[in-house]
């Protein structure tokens, strides 16, 4: 914890969760769904954010380099240097994967939430059907 | 001949944009290239163009180059010093107004070219246009004049001297 | 050498808790959209320092661009203001 | 604050504590490691390798590649995902009419010129990024998303009149889409068609020469390398997302009138 | 003299680049103390051709005389000049949109202003 | 490893197959035609996945390589005899809805339905399939988004709507902690294939080809991963807690949809326990001493959701509420079964999964008939007492749920549960499957009541006139039931099926040695 850059990087990790923490109370106990909405939106960003700071790695010197090859290599060699280099290109993939997916769920939401105005004239939550949204 | 003309213009102008954009000479990119030009051609050229173009049209992009230099080297200048002067003067000294002033360009291009200048010095910006009966809402800073002939000459006869030549 | 984008990541994930604070609690709805996208901008910024250029190209149209598009329109058609 | 929100609260509370001790604990490994895990060093080291192309995608980009190539299954499914919902928001606003009352009047003259000049522009830089995914960062959803940039923007300047006239309606941008998903399709089982065709062993979502499968896409055009199936999925997924995107957005933005008129005619069979 | 074509692109470069400064700074000034959103978008419009076209144009010339960058340098410069005319075309359409949609919304105030003529003729 | 291209082509094919309908949407007009191709290509499915079934009765665990890369690296689909076996019901299932559904669902829009149930199709099997933790949350997510549609789908109707939001606000939820925990099990396992993760959890030092060993403290991540997903797949198999949205989403879908949720939703939440909690996080791996105890906090849900939702199941007025109360009910029990932890106690769980999605699925497809005729509430199920075939397949299957005609499989799963609780010295979970079962008794005898007292026509409907395709879903549902009650008692090799796929998913071995080739 002594390394300066540790200590950054927690400050970072743990501001991200502190994110999932209010952006699930938001989804929870907020009774307009717009509000749902938005907190969701953040919640799941969060965890993506989460997912690329898993990603990331120091080099030895200098500062770490994109998951691309600059030029095409010449020998196997050069490969080797990338990955020496590189950060960690997985979590970008999954989280490529992610964002798309949670783009498609929010904008079905979208419809839903703007058909339920059509017939209730709110967009607050109903107590009625025996019970809370959660 | 003219029709190929305006398809020619339209490419030309995506695919050098496509070459800056993507920053590469590579035949891979240019071959891929070219082809996605001529597709984004076909696809936009009708919302482009209205009139054919014919080869009368270089003397007009001779005369839109000159213009631009004319406009950044003069007008903007003049305008930026003003508006220096006015926003680090020690009390703000300024009479905004909206006047209106009439344009005599025929064509939408040369109408936006017309507005565009005038937004895009400091100190006017075009609020509405009315396209009917041909005039500028503009919204003048230091106004000088509330007679429309009198604002246009202040304000936009040069651009549309050029602009009536580019695009007639 | 590393310490500079770190701290810039660092700011902005703790710029980021501040602005989620305030999307969650404004009872507008537009000053939460307008929270939600600072949010999302200081994502992109950790995104960028984390050398993730993919998923900034993606995340930048999506959750600055279309999402608050699409939440402003809902707000639009439905109300402003939550009780 | 009631009683239930103080439960829920505590509860995410207890979890965000516990996830916080999980990390700090060496959960994950150390944080902001110097060392990279194994099996993403397999992949920087295989992306691109011609002396090993058994396990290459043949990309210089690793994020396009696993996206792709190595995890191209989850991505068909994933833009599926997008498919569903695209079909599902205007399944729920079925039996609007689409040219009645919608706003024709846009913005101004001079924003309409500016975003004429402007349209071939963000076409050809959103097919740039999608022709260049497998060589530069980007990739087809991002091209995709570009172009659809383009078509809300014509559609707000002016107005969806406007964008139905020139032949996009709502029925023809899921068609549009659904062609981008079958490009998508046809591209992921080529070479198992070819490969049953021939009688020789292939796989689903082949690209390269791989154990007991000899058949390949084109690993190269000209003088760069294509990725084998990649620049194909890249091309049809950005006309698919830029389809996609942009029926939904139009259909989220119809008015109240059209969407409860079609709402009075409705069709509630049980 | 190859060299010296160079260093004078490059000090034309740099010169853009402060002027570009100067304008950000009035365009930031203007913002806090000008009275209304009209006037404001006066100073913003400085903040967007002297604040970004000109010293786009001065990365341009920056960018062709330094030739330790090898050929890519044409590109650099082509695509800051052709940001620079995007600018251009950018910057107009929006402000004007932006005043437009103020205006017929009626959100911002308008005063102080001297003479109206778009209210006198009852608008668009 | 290409020896079955039919496991990854399955949902490939449901998903294709469904994307080209928007697109024939514009040529062909007739709905009929939808009905046919729907109908044509879920019996395609059916046939696939019934080969694969074969394939693995044959004792192998079946893979398959995406795009020819090897395990760690790329996606592989993985089929043992467990999963084989509730893909094959769920297909069945989905067959029989989508035959029910020519029936019963009459829209302008049709083709777009179809759609949905092709894609709910395609999502349930690849989460059945698939052998890499990441892909099986975007499976999830097809399978959840269909469903969230799926259930607003009559969007006249404003219940349908807010039981929607309802059902899809709390899934995204769900599934994203799911995603954080495929996030945490990359972060500290360094793969996502689940025969890899399963192999190292076992035994850490191990460094497997391509993604090497472990790479930070497994069992801290392990702890927090198996906590998230099993609150996710506790929220899909909808048991206590997390029951909430069942009763609230099943009812307002069409009638062929609620019939599907159980055979396709339900049935992936218990297949998502079985697979993390005795495959992945198995018997011997890091986290052994947490796993015992979520098993019996598990137990205890499982307990109290089957008497929470026989209690509930009494005071219902719904006919399609009820039915969804029972099925958490019977979800219960099956999950009491799941986490004996025993192998017996598994094949017990397997058979009342069968036994509970069939039973489920045949009193939906009668009671629809009911609906169209005369509404929702308990009564109208009275108008079937005119129909001789359907008021007899309605009283099967609630004997089957009931579960003491011994010529059904519902009996024997319960007699099966019981001697695996027994077996274990569960004294009180036995007690507990008795009690909950008498009290659901209850309101199965105030249904089969009001199966007496005849109820008129409340309104015409021209689909009543042609009953056949109903007829025979119905008749093909009841056929299938009483063929698997009799061949618990007369069939041996049967029981033995059943017996070996509970062992499929305890067996991580067979599983580890057929994914990464060893």
């Amino acid at each position: 914890m002594s390394d300066p850059v540790s200590l950054l990087f927690t400050v970072l990790i743990l501001s991200l969760v502190v994110n999932i923490g209010i952006s699930l109370y938001g989804v929870f106990t907020r009774p307009s769904l717009v509000k749902k909405f938005i907190s969701l939106t953040i919640f799941s960003d969060t965890l993506n954010s989460f997912a690329i700071a898993l990603g990331f790695r120091r080099v030895v010197e200098g500062y770490p380099s994109i998951a691309v090859l600059a030029s095409i290599p010449e020998d196997v060699s050069e490969l080797a240097v990338v990955a020496n280099t590189a950060v960690d290109p997985v979590p970008q993939a999954l989280v490529l994967t992610a964002i798309v997916i949670g783009l498609a769920v929010y904008m079905f939401l979208a419809g839903l939430i703007v058909m339920y105005y059509r017939h209730y004239r709110t967009t607050h939550v109903r107590p009625a059907g025996g019970g809370s949204i959660e | 001949m003219s029709r190929a003309l305006s398809y020619l213009a339209v490419f030309s102008m995506t695919y050098s944009f496509y070459i800056v954009f993507s920053g590469t000479t590579s035949l891979f990119s240019l071959v891929l290239g070219s082809l996605g030009s001529i597709l984004v051609t076909v696809l936009v050229k009708s919302l482009l163009i209205s009139r054919e173009l014919s080869l009368s049209d270089i003397r007009r992009l001779t005369y839109l180059v000159l213009y631009y230099i004319y406009y950044m080297a003069v007008a903007e200048v003049r305008a930026h010093i003003d508006i220096a002067k006015i926003v680090l003067s020690r009390k703000i000294n300024i009479s905004p107004a909206i006047v209106k002033i009439p344009y005599y360009v025929e064509t939408n291009y040369g109408m936006t070219l017309v507005a565009g200048s005038i937004t895009n010095t400091p100190g006017t910006i075009v609020i509405q246009v009315d396209t009917g009966r041909k005039y500028f809402y503009v919204h003048w800073l230091v106004a000088k004049t509330f007679e429309p002939a009198r604002a246009r000459e202040d304000i936009s006869t040069s651009f549309e001297k050029y602009s009536q030549k580019i695009f007639g | 050498m590393e310490l500079v984008p770190i701290s810039i990541a660092a700011i902005s994930a703790l710029l980021s808790v501040v602005a989620t604070y305030l999307a969650v609690r404004s009872r507008d709805m537009m000053s939460a959209v307008v929270f939600s996208a600072i949010q999302s901008t200081a994502y992109a910024l950790i995104y960028y320092v984390l050398m993730a250029p993919d998923i900034v190209l993606v995340y930048v149209p999506v959750s600055v661009g279309i999402l608050p598009a699409v939440t402003i329109l809902l707000i639009k058609k439905t109300e402003r203001y939550e009780k | 604050m009631n009683f239930r929100e103080v439960v829920i609260a505590v509860s995410i509370a207890l979890m965000v504590l516990l996830l916080a001790y999980v990390i700090e604990a060496g959960g994950l490994g150390p944080i902001a490691p110097q060392r990279l895990r194994e099996l993403a060093a397999s992949y920087l080291l295989n992306t691109y390798n011609p002396w090993n192309i058994i396990q290459s995608a043949q990309s210089l980009e690793a994020v396009t590649a696993i996206v792709w190539d190595y995890r191209g299954i989850d991505t068909f499914f994933e833009t599926s995902v997008l498919f569903i919902s695209i079909v599902g928001v205007s399944l729920l606003f079925r039996g609007y009419r689409e040219k009645a009352g919608i706003s024709n009047r846009g913005l101004s003259e001079i924003v309409k010129t500016s975003t004429k000049i402007l349209s071939p522009l963000i076409l050809i830089s959103g097919l740039s990024i999608a022709i260049h995914g497998h060589l530069t960062p980007g990739g087809g959803f991002q091209g995709g998303s570009f172009i659809a940039v383009l078509l809300v923007l014509l559609s707000v300047v002016f107005s969806l009149d406007f964008v139905v006239e020139r032949g996009l309606s709502t029925s023809r941008l899921l068609v549009l889409r659904s062609l981008g998903l079958l490009g998508v399709l046809a591209t992921s089982v080529a070479l198992l068609v070819v490969g049953l065709l021939t009688g020789v062993n292939a796989y689903i979502f082949q690209n390269m020469v791989r154990e007991g499968a000899s058949l390949s896409m084109p690993p190269w055009f000209l003088d760069r390398p294509t990725g084998g199936t990649l620049l194909f999925f890249n091309v049809f997924e950005a006309l698919a997302v830029a389809a996609g995107l942009s029926l939904a957005f139009i259909v989220l933005s119809l008015r109240r009138e059209e969407v409860e008129e079609a709402l009075e005619k409705g069709e509630w069979y049980e | 003299m190859i060299e010296l074509i160079d260093l004078a692109l490059v000090l034309a470069g740099l010169a853009l680049i402060a002027i570009g400064v100067f304008y950000d700074f009035i365009g930031a000034i203007g913002l806090l103390r000008l009275p209304n959103f009209y006037t404001r978008l006066h100073a913003a419009t400085a903040g967007a051709i002297g604040g970004a076209v000109v010293p786009m144009i001065g990365a341009a010339l920056v960018a062709l005389g330094a030739e330790y960058l090898g050929p890519p340098r044409f590109f650099l410069a082509g695509a800051a000049f052709a940001s620079s005319i995007l600018l251009m075309i950018l910057a107009q359409a929006g402000s004007h949109a932006l005043a437009r949609a103020a205006y017929i919304s009626s959100e911002a105030v308008r005063e102080p202003i001297l003479y109206d003529a778009l209210r006198e003729e009852g608008g668009d | 490893m290409n020896k079955l291209l039919a496991v990854g082509l399955l949902p490939l094919f449901l998903m294709g197959s469904a994307f080209v309908l928007p697109g024939l949407s514009l040529v062909v007009k007739n709905q009929k035609f939808y009905r046919v191709y729907a109908l044509a290509v879920s019996l395609i499915g059916l046939t696939i996945a019934s080969t694969v079934f074969l394939e693995t009765l044959r004792g192998e665990v079946v893979t398959y390589w995406f795009g020819g890369f090897r395990p760690p690296l790329g996606i592989i689909y993985i089929v043992d005899l467990f999963g084989a076996t509730l893909g094959l019901l769920s297909m069945f299932i989905l067959v029989l809805s989508i035959a029910y559904s020519n029936w019963m669902v009459r829209s302008r829009s049709e083709y777009l339905y179809y759609t949905f149930m092709l894609s709910l199709g395609a999502g349930s099997i690849g989460c059945l399939y698939t052998g890499d933790i990441f892909n099986f949350f975007v499976m999830l997510e097809v399978l959840s988004l269909s469903a969230y549609v799926l259930v607003s789908f009559y969007r006249d109707n404003p219940k349908s709507i807010e039981a929607s939001i309802r059902y899809a606000l709390v899934g995204m939820v769900a599934t994203s902690l799911y995603l954080l925990a495929a996030f945490i099990i990359y972060g500290s396992y360094g793969t996502l294939n689940m025969a890899d993760v399963a192999l190292k959890s076992r035994h850490p030092g191990v460094s497997t080809v391509y993604s090497g060993g472990v790479f930070g403290n497994i069992t801290f991540s392990s702890a927090i991963a198996i906590a998230l997903s099993v609150w996710t797949f506790t929220f899909k198999a909808a048991i206590f807690p997390n029951h909430f949205w069942l009763p609230d989403a099943n009812p307002e879908a069409p009638t062929p949809v609620s019939a599907l949720f159980v055979a396709v939703i339900d049935l992936i939440g218990a297949y998502g326990i079985v697979r993390f909690l005795f495959t992945i996080f198995g018997d011997g791996s890091v986290v052994d001493a947490l796993r015992y105890d979520i098993l019996f906090v598990l137990h205890l849900l499982g307990g109290l959701s089957a008497v929470v939702g026989a209690l509930l199941l009494l005071i219902q007025t719904d006919v399609k509420k009820f039915i969804a109360y029972s099925t958490i009910s019977h979800m219960g029990l099956a999950f009491m079964a799941i986490t004996v932890g025993t192998e017996r106690g598994l094949a017990a769980a397997i058979l009342q999964l069968i036994s509970n999605s069939l039973s489920e699925a045949l009193l939906f497809y009668t009671s629809g008939v009911a609906i169209v005729a005369a509404g929702r509430s308990i009564e109208s199920i009275g108008y079937l007492r005119k129909r001789k075939l359907e008021s007899a397949a309605f009283l099967i299957g609630l004997l089957n749920l009931f579960g003491i005609i011994p010529l059904l499989v519902g009996f024997w799963s319960k007699v099966f549960m019981f001697m695996a609780f027994l077996e274990v010295g569960y004294l009180s979970s036995a007690i507990v499957l008795v009690t909950s079962t008498g009290i659901s008794g209850i309101g199965y005898v105030k249904l089969m009541n009001s199966l007496l007292r005849e109820t008129p026509k409340a309104r015409e409907d021209s689909r009543l006139g042609n009953t056949t395709a109903v007829k025979l879903v119905i008749a093909t549902t009841v056929i299938t039931l009483l063929a698997l009650g009799i061949s618990v008692v007369a069939l041996p090799r049967f029981m033995s099926i059943v017996s070996e796929a509970g062992r499929a998913a305890v067996d991580y071995l067979a599983y580890v040695r057929a994914a990464l080739g060893m």
